[in-house]
């Protein structure tokens, strides 16, 4: 018997036993069973030891030092009813399935003691056979749960270890568009718009139209101004071709006037004024827009 | 940045033999591995690593498993450690400080209960398993609060179900188990217990009935592959 | 192991005095400052690292500080360094690696939205172009939020107005629209017609994508998905 085992046997069990009467097999308890070590004020703890069915009888198997391909099933399965026995007479909430053991148990007795019908021989049915393969299948995975209990964790054995920035500057990256994105949105908006069987755009060069945004935002900025202002002579004949296409495309929408104080007198591009064809909110109409 | 990492490892070592880092840059990418190591609260992998040094040091695998040896060597002397999980690298303190850092907190991590941890040791070698196969085993039944802690702890996750009636979910473990057990994969964990043959166990019960048990050869050999074949997937065995 | 919290501070200095602690000692208790410093959340005082550490090493406060001199020694070869801050004592990343450390929370940018795409798009064709001609062809309002967008990115400035009623402001593109886009002049971009013909657009994206266009490096950058994205709120969309 080990240490544990007989200090708690020490403990006084007989007041509780007095105060809740216990029957086995119909026979008043007088005195607790002595090999029934748990004093029964401790069985609600044990009950909650106890990862159930084979879980007590493994216990109750390797408590006698035995293996379990050698169990003792008389005496296990005495043992076994005994605790059931105390454990409903003290009305501790059993779990069913501690009853569904103790008629397996109560069964394999049984047969053990009755002669065995040959039939049953055949059939090789032995249900001592399949109660030691779960307990075996169960003692497997409760030794792997007691290793896994022991490998290192995180939290318990292992803490990260961690140290940060004393400042962390968060640039929002920003988004850019991708071309494909870019085009595809303008193909369907043009697709929506019917902009191509109304407008003839297409042979202008973009270039041009970034032009006009460019010459606009000149005079915007410098008033009124002389050809050779808006002219970037690096840019060469081409340059000054384009910058001529921006002026007349923006005079005819009206973006831009020229403008010549007399004859002869240097032409001043300036900001545009309202003319006929436009409508009451500034916009062209469509027919006028780009003809 | 990705040309090196689908080579064969000879080319990939050749290639670098050729043009060899110099020492100090491989000083200061371990640097910056560490960095991102310690302020990251999660482990970082390979990828992640190359992609976020990309712009100060664009490097491939090899050039950064040298500077993770690097920082290795160089972290031996203090309190913490490197250590390879499942879904990266990541900094840790080492075990030998666990005690003086628990008093850190005043709760102490809660004990893990037996009940979970067999459930878990279930999952884990029998995976993938329902609940009723764990009930099966383990001789009671499993509370779903079980489950659901374990799959809350990221240690399980559901993983399809069986087409049986009911279709019940099959469990298996998710990758917060090996990072938080410190493991790169499943088979590092201990394995399986192994079990008694059936040829002693057979002798054993004739033994404890006190007289020869005449069980047919065959009959016994038919019952014993559930026991024999446990390290198969759960699927052979129960349709 | 709570006996020794309580002690005056003077009793445990004077008992430090008196026996100094031999070097290997202070490297020990260097290290066990470091573990806790490294897994605590948030700095630690000297009052506080004294009541954690007397289990294991009962020490005064002069005691300690000659172990943060000794782990501030250490550290000076790696990423992190020790540092004192109002509430007490902490390990954090250098300077040096602030940046690199900082792409860890790196926001992904938010997708353009349709309508914006939409609107740029009539811009680079159309300019200059106001408002309500935009609107004309799109066939729904243009949100001011979209054009104060794209005028902060500085894709698109107000170039002048249209004197008419209203005087509504025209819009062109900006010079950092073709740095953005890898552009050299809009004129690269695919004509109407072959923007109408999905076979002609694609050909010219290809033809687009193939020359060596130099990607200005946020671009490249931006491009990268961001590592670890979970940890701050995405709802920061551009409209």
């Amino acid at each position: 018997m080990s240490e544990i085992e007989s200090s708690l046997a020490e403990l006084p069990a007989d007041p509780a036993l007095a105060a809740h009467p216990v029957r086995v097999h119909g026979q008043l308890l007088d005195k607790m069973p002595d090999d029934l070590y748990i004093p029964p004020d401790a069985l609600e703890v044990v009950l909650e030891a106890f990862e159930g069915p084979l879980d007590l009888l493994l216990y109750l198997i390797r408590r006698q030092n035995l293996d379990i391909l050698d169990i003792p099933v008389l005496a296990i399965t005495k043992q076994y009813v005994q605790y059931i026995a105390l454990m409903q007479s003290l009305r501790l909430e059993l779990a069913a399935e501690y009853l569904v053991m103790a008629a397996l148990l109560a069964e394999i007795k049984s047969r053990m003691l009755l002669p065995k019908p040959v039939a049953e021989v055949e059939s090789g049915e032995d249900p001592r056979m399949e109660l030691v393969r779960r307990l075996q299948e169960y003692e497997r995975f409760k030794t792997a749960a007691e290793s896994l209990d022991g490998l290192p964790r995180l939290g318990r054995d292992w803490h990260l270890a961690s140290a940060k920035p004393e400042e962390i500057r968060l640039e929002r990256s920003l988004p850019v568009p991708q071309l494909r994105d870019l085009m595809l949105a303008l193909r369907e908006v043009i697709q929506r718009a019917e902009l191509f069987s109304r407008h003839q755009i297409a042979r202008e060069p973009l270039s041009l139209r970034e032009r006009m945004s460019r010459v606009l935002e000149h005079v915007k900025l410098n008033g009124a101004c002389e050809l050779v202002d808006l002219v970037d002579l690096a840019e060469g004949k081409a340059g000054v071709v384009v910058v001529l296409l921006a002026i007349l495309e923006l005079t005819k929408l009206a973006l831009i006037d020229l403008v010549q104080d007399a004859p002869f007198a240097p032409v001043l591009i300036d900001v545009g004024h309202p003319r006929e064809g436009m409508d009451a909110d500034g916009e062209w109409t469509e027919e006028a827009s780009y003809e | 940045m990705n040309e090196t990492e689908d080579q064969p490892q000879l080319e990939a070592a050749d290639a670098s033999e050729t043009q060899a880092a110099p020492t100090h840059d491989l000083e200061r990418l371990s640097r910056l591995v560490e960095a991102l190591l310690l302020a990251a609260d999660q482990p970082l992998s390979l990828e992640q690593l190359v992609k976020l040094l990309a712009p100060d040091a664009p490097i491939g695998r090899r050039e950064l498993r040298l500077a993770l040896e690097r920082l290795e060597q160089r972290l031996l002397d203090g309190a913490a450690e490197l250590r390879e999980v499942a879904s990266g690298w990541r900094i840790q303190v080492k075990a030998d400080y666990a005690e003086v850092v628990a008093r850190l907190w005043q709760e102490k991590p809660p004990k893990l209960t037996r009940a979970l941890l067999e459930t878990l040791a279930l999952i884990c070698y029998r995976q993938p398993i329902t609940r009723g196969e764990i009930e099966e085993i383990r001789g009671v039944a499993v509370s779903p609060n079980i489950l659901k802690t374990l799959i809350e702890r990221g240690w399980i996750r559901e993983v399809g179900v069986r087409e049986t009636p009911g279709r019940p979910s099959l469990f298996g473990t998710a990758p917060q188990l090996l990072d938080d057990l410190g493991l790169r994969s499943l088979d590092q964990l201990p394995s399986l217990p192994e079990i008694k043959d059936m040829e002693q166990l057979e002798a054993a019960l004739s033994r404890l009935a006190g007289q020869p048990v005449e069980l047919p050869v065959a009959e016994a050999e038919a019952e014993a592959p559930p026991v024999l074949e446990a390290e198969l997937p759960t699927d052979a065995r129960i349709h």
